[in-house]
C-alpha cells in the first residue's frame, strides 16, 4: 500500500499513459487516436513535472532586494523546486502543440479525401478503388 | 464551419476582454526572464485572444484583422528575431547566444545586456507562438482552406 | 625469384575497358570508327602481355599495386608463368575473334551491336584481372565482374528462350559465387589471415582436416564457371549466345577463368603437400574423370551442334582440372598446356560453327551432310581441330594427352589413365562424324530449300573464314613446336 | 569561421527555412536557389568540420557560452562528423533532385515544401550534432513533424492516412526515448551525454538504468524502422513524393542507427550495452530476422517503390548486425555501410522518381525496356541495384565484406550465413527489375506494351526521352559514387572511421 501511496505520481503517470496507449492501438477512429496520443504525451509531461517538483519549495528566483535570509535561502537547494524539468517539458509542450497541428491537418486531408474518419472503412474504401 | 451568428452579449464581451488579455500576454512576455510566465505563455494568450474573437465573429473578421500572409510573416519572423539575436552574438565573436557580448553594442552593462538579449528572445518567441496558434485554430476552424503553416 | 614492379599489368587490364568507353561513346553512329576501337584495344593488350613474357621466362614476377581497398587487402596484380600463359592465349585469341565478330555480327545484321562489342571489351579485361590478380580478393572481384559482363551478351537475342539461358547463367554464376566461394573465401581469411597466393600455400596447418575439407569443397562448388559437373548447366544454356561469344568467352576467357581459379587456389592456397596429405587431389581427379565421361556421353547425343561442342567442352575442361588434381609434374603440365590447346582448337570449332550458321544458317549436325564441297576451309578446320580435341599427333591436343597420361602413371592413378584412353574414344565418337558426314554423305534434297534459300548460295564468308584458318593452323603448329609454351607450363611447377 | 561552424551548421537551414517563407511571399522561384545555396553551404561546413576534428580532434561548443552539464553542449568526434557530412551532401544533391518533381507533383506547395524541407535537414543535423540527449529528442521530433508533413505534401490520395500512422508511431517512439531521458535525469541529473557517461557506471545496478535503456532502445528502434516496428515505413515511403522518399530513405534511418550507436556506447558504455545487459545478442537476432523477412517481403512486392521500402528495411538489419557483433570489423563494415547504403538508397529512389515523372507509374512493369528510353537513369539504377546486393566491384561489396568478417570474428557464423544468404534473396528481388528493363522478351512487348517490335528491332532511332537535367544530374552524382567510393573505403577508414570505433570493442 504505502508502495503505492508513496510513489502515487508514478502510478498515475503509469495508468493516463496506458490509457492513451489503449486509445492509440486499439480505438478505430483517427479522432480518438490523437485524442489517446495527446493523454499519452501529457502523462509523460506529468511525470516529468512531478520529479521536478519538492514540498514546501517555491520558485527558484531570489526576489529583488532580498537580504541575509532570502540570500542563504538561494543556496538552501531544499527550498527551491527543480525548474529544469518545467524548462524541458514547456519545450514537450510546444513539440507536443506541433505534433497535434500536424496530426489535424492530416486529418482534415484524409476526411476531405474519403468523408470518414473511421480507419476500417477508409481501408475498405482503399480497397474497392484498388480493385477499381 | 464556424459560420457568422450576431450575439451581442458574446461580441461585447469579448469586445471588452480581448484588451485586458491582449496586455496581460504582453505582460507575461515581458517578465518571463525574471518570473513565472515568457515567450511562449504569452504567446499563448495573445493566441488566444485572437481566437475568442474569430469565435464571437468569424473568421473573415479574424481574417480581416490578421491576414493569412501576415500571419505567416509573424510565424517565421519572430525565429528569425530569436536566432537573429543569436547570430548577432556570434558577428560580436561570441558563442551562440551569449547575449552578454551585445553591450559591446548597448551602452550596458554585461548583466542588462544579458536580460535584454533573452527579452528580444521572448519577444521573438512569442510572435511566433502567437502566429502559429492563430494558424493551427484557423486551419482547423475553416476545414483546411486556410493553408497549414509549419511550426 | 625477384619481384619487378611494373604498371603493365594495370595497363593491361584497363585498356579495353577504356576500349569499351570509346566504343559506347561512338555508338552505333560510326561503326568502323567502333569497331577499329576494338581491334586497336586488342592489338594493344597483346603487345603489352607479350612484352611481360621475357622478364618472366627469366624466372622474374610483376607486381603491382593498385590501391590498399582495405586494411590488408590491396587490388594488387602479380604476374607469374600461370597468368602469363592464360593471358597470352586469351589476348591473342581476342585479336582473331574481334576481327571474327565483326564478320559475323554484320553479315547478320545483329541488333545491339555497340553493347555487343562494350561488354566484349569489359569481359575481356576483366580476363587479365584474373590471369593477373596476386591474392583471392583481387580474383573474386574479377570473377563478378566478368558474370556480370556476359550476362548481356548471353542474353543478346532478348528472345524469351535467351533471356531464360540468361537467367539460369546468371543464378548460377552469381549464386554459386556469393553463397560458396565467397563464404570460402572468407573462411580462408579467417583462418590463414591474408588472402595472398603463395607457391606453398597458405592454409598448411592453419586449421583442421574438416575445416580445411569444408573449405576446399566450397571453394570447388563456388567456382561454378569451371563446369564441373553437376554445376555445368549454366554452359550449355549459354549457348544462346552469338556464337563469337560461345567462341572466345564460353571456350575461352569465362570458363578458362573458372579453371584458372581452381588451380590458383589448388596450387597457391591449399597447396601440393596439403592436397596431398588430405587426399583431396585424388578425390577431386575422380571427380573430373566422373565429368570428363560423363560429358563425353551427353555430347554424343547432341543434335545441335553448338550444344555437342558446349558438353565437349566441360569434359576438357575436366582434363585440365584433372591434370591439376594429379598433382604430379608432368600432369600438371599437361593440364596447364591443355588451357592453351584446347583454347585454340576449340575456339576453332566454334567459329566453323559460327560460319556455317552464317553462310548456310544451319545449327543442326544433321543438317551438315554435303557441306564440305561448298565450304572447304570451314570444315577442314574443323578436322584439324577436332584431331586436336581427340588428341591425335601432330596436333596440340595430342602433347597435352601426352602429359597427361605420363602424369597418370605417375601418379600411379591406372583408372585415370583408362579414363584418359576412353575419353578419347569417345571423343572421336562424337567429332568425326560430323567431318564424315560433311565431306562424304550427299546431301539429300530434304535439306535443299530448308529455310534460308538455296544451297548453291553456300559461300563462306572471308571476314569469318579467315580467322578460323588462322587458329586451325595454330593448333597444329603448337603440336609441332611445342616448345614455347611448355617452357612457361614447366616455368609454373618449378 | 570554422570555431562558429558547429553552430552555423544547424542555424543557417533555420534561418534559411524561415526566410523561404517570406522570400516565397514575394517571389516564388527565389525559393530553389536559395535552398540550394543554404545546403551548399551546410556542405561546406561540414567538410570544414570534419577537417577540424581530424586535424584537432573532438570540437566542444557551448551554446550561450554556458559551462556543460548545465548548458547545452555540441559535441562533434569523427563519428558525427562522418554523419553530418553524409547527411548534408545527400540532402544537397536531393534539393537539386526536388526541383521538377516539385514542379510536376505539387507546383502551388513549392514555398511550404522547400521551408519544411531546409527544417528537416536542421533537424537530421541536430540530431547529429548535440551532445544533450534532451536537445537530440527536441532534434529528433522536429525533424519527424517535417517528414509527417513532407510524405503527406504529395498528390498521392492514400499519403495522408500513411503520413499519420507513421505519425502515431512516431510520436510513441519519441515519447519512449523523453521517458528514457527522464529516467535518467531521476538518477544522475544531467542531461549531458558525456556527462552521463560519467555518472552512470556507478548506478549500472539500479532497475531505474536498465528501464531507462530499455526505453532508449524501443523508441529508437520505431524511429529506424527496425524490423518487427517497421509498419509504418513501406507505406509512407511509398506514397512520399519521390524527392521525400529518396531522402528519408537515405538518411534518416541512417540518422536513426546513429542516435542509437550513441545511446548504446556513448551515453552507457559498451561494457554496459554488450556485457552487462546481452543486448546486442537480441539486437543480432532482430537484425537478421529484419534481413531476411525483408527481403523476402521485397520479393514479393510489384511496386518499385515499395519494394525499395523493403530492401531498406533489410538494410538497416545490415547495419544493426554490424553494430550488433560489437567488434571492430563490424562496427566499421557498419558505417562503411551507412555511408554506401546512404548512396545506393538515394540513387534508387531518385531514379524510381525519375521514371515516375516519365511514365507516371512505378509498377516493375512500367520498367519494361526503359533501357531504350532512359538508358542513363536505368544504367544508375542497376548500378545501385549491384551495389545493394553487395557484387564487387561497387561500393556495397565492401562494406559487406566487412560485416560479414566481423561476424566470422565474433564466431556468428550464422550471422555470416544470413548475410550471404539475403544478398542473394536481395539479388533475385533487384535482377526482377533489371532484367525487365534490359531483356524483356519479345513475345511479352509485342502482346504488352508499344515499344521495340522485332521488326523495330535493328532501327537506329532509339526513341530516347531522358529524365530532365536536375533530375538526371544528382542520379549521376550518385551512381559514380557509388562506383568510386568502394575503392577509397581503405582510405576512409584509415582517416576517419578507425576512430569512431567505441573502446571496449
Amino acid at each position: 500500500m504505502e508502495f503505492i501511496i508513496g510513489k502515487f505520481n508514478y502510478w498515475i503517470y503509469i495508468v493516463l499513459m496506458m490509457i492513451g496507449f489503449y486509445a492509440m492501438i486499439a480505438k478505430s477512429n483517427l479522432v480518438k487516436k490523437l485524442v489517446g496520443m495527446n493523454i499519452f504525451q501529457t502523462a509523460i509531461i506529468l511525470f516529468f513535472i512531478s520529479i521536478g517538483s519538492k514540498k514546501g519549495a517555491t520558485i527558484p528566483i531570489i526576489q529583488e532586494g532580498a537580504t541575509g535570509d532570502a540570500v542563504n535561502q538561494a543556496v538552501n537547494v531544499a527550498r527551491y523546486i527543480n525548474p529544469l524539468p518545467h524548462v524541458l517539458m514547456l519545450t514537450a509542450i510546444v513539440v507536443m502543440v506541433s505534433t497535434f497541428g500536424v496530426a489535424m491537418a492530416l486529418i482534415i486531408m484524409i476526411f476531405r479525401k474519403y468523408k470518414t474518419l473511421e480507419e476500417d472503412e477508409i481501408l475498405e474504401i482503399m480497397r474497392s478503388e484498388e480493385n477499381k | 464551419m464556424i459560420g457568422r451568428f450576431d450575439n451581442v452579449i458574446i461580441q461585447t464581451i469579448s469586445r471588452l476582454l480581448i484588451p485586458p488579455i491582449q496586455l496581460f500576454a504582453l505582460y507575461v512576455i515581458a517578465h518571463g526572464h525574471y518570473s513565472p510566465g515568457g515567450g511562449f505563455q504569452g504567446g499563448c494568450i495573445l493566441g488566444a485572444s485572437f481566437i475568442l474573437m474569430v469565435i464571437a465573429y468569424d473568421i473573415k473578421e479574424a481574417k480581416r484583422m490578421m491576414s493569412e500572409k501576415v500571419n505567416t510573416i509573424f510565424s517565421s519572423l519572430g525565429v528569425i528575431i530569436y536566432s537573429g539575436i543569436g547570430v548577432v552574438c556570434l558577428i560580436l565573436s561570441a558563442n551562440y547566444l551569449d547575449y552578454g557580448i551585445l553591450n559591446k553594442i548597448m551602452p550596458v552593462t554585461i548583466a542588462e545586456a544579458r536580460a535584454l538579449g533573452i527579452f528580444g528572445v521572448e519577444v521573438g518567441v512569442g510572435i511566433t507562438v502567437m502566429a502559429v496558434m492563430v494558424s493551427i485554430f484557423l486551419n482547423l476552424a475553416s476545414g483546411g482552406e486556410h493553408e497549414e503553416a509549419e511550426e | 625469384m625477384e619481384a619487378i614492379s611494373s604498371i603493365k599489368p594495370l595497363l593491361a587490364v584497363i585498356v579495353s575497358l577504356i576500349a569499351a568507353f570509346l566504343i559506347l561513346l561512338t555508338g552505333e553512329r560510326a561503326r568502323n570508327l567502333r569497331e577499329s576501337w576494338t581491334i586497336l584495344a586488342s592489338v594493344v593488350k597483346f603487345a603489352i602481355v607479350f612484352s611481360m613474357v621475357s622478364p618472366i621466362l627469366e624466372g622474374k614476377v610483376i607486381e603491382y599495386t593498385v590501391i590498399s581497398i582495405l586494411p590488408g587487402l590491396s587490388l594488387q596484380f602479380r604476374v607469374d608463368a600461370l597468368g602469363i600463359l592464360f593471358a597470352l592465349t586469351a589476348s591473342f585469341l581476342w585479336i582473331i575473334t574481334s576481327f571474327y565478330s565483326i564478320g559475323y555480327m554484320r553479315s547478320l545484321n545483329e541488333h545491339a551491336q555497340t553493347r555487343y562489342f562494350a561488354c566484349f571489351a569489359i569481359a575481356l579485361s576483366a580476363t587479365m584481372g584474373v590471369a593477373f590478380s596476386a591474392n583471392l580478393f583481387t580474383t573474386f572481384i574479377f570473377y563478378e565482374i566478368i558474370t556480370l559482363s556476359t550476362y548481356p551478351l548471353v542474353a543478346h537475342k532478348e528472345t524469351s528462350e535467351a533471356v531464360k539461358g540468361a537467367r539460369r547463367y546468371l543464378a548460377y554464376l552469381l549464386g554459386t559465387s556469393i553463397a560458396f566461394l565467397l563464404l570460402a573465401i572468407f573462411l580462408t581469411y579467417n583462418a590463414a589471415g591474408t588472402l595472398d597466393f603463395s607457391n606453398q600455400g597458405i592454409l598448411a596447418g592453419k586449421g583442421s582436416n574438416a575445416l580445411l575439407t569444408v573449405i576446399f569443397i566450397l571453394f570447388m562448388a563456388g567456382i561454378a564457371k569451371a563446369a564441373m559437373m553437376p554445376l555445368h548447366s549454366w554452359l550449355p544454356a549459354a549457348m544462346v549466345a552469338p556464337t563469337p561469344v560461345s567462341a572466345l568467352l564460353h571456350a575461352v576467357a569465362v570458363v578458362k577463368v573458372g579453371v584458372f581459379t581452381v588451380i590458383r587456389v589448388v596450387l597457391y592456397i591449399f597447396g601440393i603437400d596439403l592436397l596431398s596429405r588430405l587426399g583431396l587431389g585424388t578425390a577431386l581427379a575422380y571427380f573430373a574423370s566422373f565429368t570428363i565421361i560423363v560429358a563425353s556421353i551427353i555430347a554424343l547425343r547432341q543434335d545441335n551442334l553448338k550444344l555437342r561442342l558446349a558438353y565437349s567442352t566441360i569434359s576438357q575442361l575436366s582434363y585440365i582440372i584433372l591434370g591439376v588434381a594429379l598433382l604430379t609434374p608432368s600432369s600438371m603440365v599437361g593440364g596447364i598446356i591443355h588451357i592453351t590447346n584446347h583454347a585454340f582448337s576449340k575456339i576453332t570449332l566454334f567459329f566453323c560453327a559460327g560460319s556455317i550458321y552464317c553462310a548456310a544458317h544451319k545449327t543442326k549436325i544433321s543438317e551438315l551432310s554435303g557441306l564440305g564441297k561448298k565450304m572447304p576451309w570451314t570444315m577442314t578446320a574443323f578436322f584439324i581441330a577436332s584431331l586436336s580435341m581427340i588428341g591425335v599427333p601432330p596436333a596440340g591436343g595430342f602433347i597435352s594427352k601426352w602429359y597427361l597420361a605420363v602424369g597418370s602413371m605417375e601418379a600411379k592413378e591406372i583408372p585415370i589413365l583408362v579414363v584418359l584412353l576412353v575419353s578419347s574414344v569417345l571423343n572421336a565418337a562424337y567429332f568425326l562424324p560430323i567431318t564424315y558426314k560433311a565431306f562424304f554423305e550427299k546431301q539429300d534434297d530434304a535439306h535443299l530449300h530448308d529455310g534460308y534459300g538455296h544451297h548453291d548460295e553456300i559461300k563462306e564468308i572471308p571476314m569469318v573464314a579467315i580467322p578460323l584458318v588462322i587458329t586451325a593452323i595454330t593448333s597444329i603448329l603448337m603440336g609441332i613446336y611445342p616448345d614455347y609454351f611448355l617452357t612457361l607450363a614447366k616455368e609454373v611447377i618449378r | 569561421m570554422t570555431a562558429q561552424a558547429p553552430i552555423l551548421i544547424i542555424i543557417i537551414p533555420l534561418i534559411a527555412s524561415f526566410l523561404n517563407v517570406i522570400i516565397g511571399l514575394w517571389r516564388k522561384r527565389l525559393c530553389y536557389p536559395l535552398v540550394i545555396i543554404t545546403l551548399s553551404l551546410s556542405v561546406i561546413l561540414s567538410i570544414s568540420i570534419l577537417n577540424t576534428v581530424i586535424t584537432q580532434g573532438v570540437i566542444h561548443y557551448r551554446l550561450g557560452g554556458w559551462e556543460p552539464p548545465w548548458g547545452i553542449e555540441y559535441v562533434i568526434d569523427h563519428l558525427n562528423a562522418f554523419i553530418l557530412i553524409i547527411v548534408s551532401f545527400i540532402s544537397f544533391t536531393i534539393a537539386i533532385y526536388s526541383k521538377r518533381n516539385v514542379e510536376q507533383e505539387f507546383p502551388e506547395k513549392t514555398v511550404y515544401f522547400y521551408t519544411i524541407y531546409l527544417l528537416l535537414v536542421t533537424g537530421l543535423l541536430g540530431i547529429t550534432i548535440t551532445g544533450d540527449v534532451f536537445n537530440l529528442y527536441v532534434f529528433l521530433e522536429i525533424t519527424s513533424l517535417a517528414v509527417y508533413a513532407l510524405i503527406a505534401i504529395g498528390r498521392d490520395k492514400k499519403a495522408p492516412l500513411a503520413s499519420f500512422n507513421y505519425l502515431i508511431m512516431g510520436t510513441i517512439g519519441a515519447c519512449f526515448y523523453l521517458l528514457g531521458v527522464g529516467y535518467l535525469y531521476i538518477v544522475t541529473g544531467s542531461l549531458n551525454m558525456a556527462d552521463l557517461g560519467r555518472l552512470l557506471p556507478d548506478l549500472y545496478h539500479s532497475k531505474v538504468v536498465l528501464a531507462a535503456f530499455a526505453f532508449f532502445t524501443v523508441g529508437v528502434a520505431i524511429k529506424m524502422a527496425l524490423f518487427p516496428l517497421h509498419v509504418w515505413l513501406p507505406d509512407a515511403y511509398t506514397y512520399a513524393p519521390s524527392t521525400v522518399s529518396a531522402f528519408a530513405a537515405s538518411t534518416m534511418t541512417k540518422v536513426g542507427v546513429y542516435v542509437m550507436i550513441r545511446i548504446m556506447f556513448t551515453v552507457f558504455e559498451p561494457r554496459f550495452s554488450i556485457v552487462m545487459l546481452p543486448s546486442t545478442e537480441i539486437l543480432g537476432w532482430v537484425a537478421s530476422g529484419a534481413m531476411i523477412f525483408g527481403c523476402i517481403l521485397a520479393i514479393a512486392q510489384t511496386d518499385v517503390k515499395r519494394m525499395l521500402s523493403y530492401i531498406l528495411i533489410a538494410e538497416v538489419g545490415y547495419i544493426v548486425i554490424g553494430v550488433s557483433v560489437a567488434n571492430r570489423a563490424g562496427f566499421t563494415g557498419a558505417l562503411l555501410y551507412i555511408l554506401f547504403d546512404a548512396f545506393t538508397m538515394a540513387c534508387l529512389f531518385m531514379a524510381a522518381g525519375a521514371v515516375m515523372h516519365k511514365t507516371g507509374e512505378t509498377s516493375i512493369h512500367g520498367f519494361r525496356h526503359l533501357h531504350r528510353r532512359m538508358p542513363l537513369t536505368m544504367a544508375a539504377f542497376s548500378i545501385a541495384a549491384l551495389s545493394a546486393i553487395g557484387v564487387p566491384p561497387f561500393a556495397g561489396f565492401f562494406s559487406k565484406w566487412y560485416l560479414v568478417l566481423g561476424a566470422i570474428d565474433a564466431g556468428k557464423w550464422i550471422f555470416a550465413v544470413l548475410l550471404l544468404l539475403s544478398s542473394l534473396l536481395v539479388a533475385v528481388a533487384f535482377f526482377r527489375i533489371i532484367q525487365n528493363v534490359y531483356f524483356p522478351p519479345y513475345e511479352i512487348l509485342i502482346a504488352g506494351s508499344e515499344i521495340a517490335l522485332p521488326s523495330a528491332r535493328n532501327d537506329k532511332i532509339t526513341l530516347m526521352d531522358e529524365a530532365p537535367m536536375s533530375m538526371l544530374l544528382p542520379i549521376v552524382i550518385m551512381a559514380a559514387g557509388i562506383l568510386l567510393l568502394g575503392f577509397f573505403s581503405g582510405r576512409i577508414i584509415s582517416t576517419i572511421i578507425q576512430f569512431t570505433v567505441p573502446g571496449g570493442f
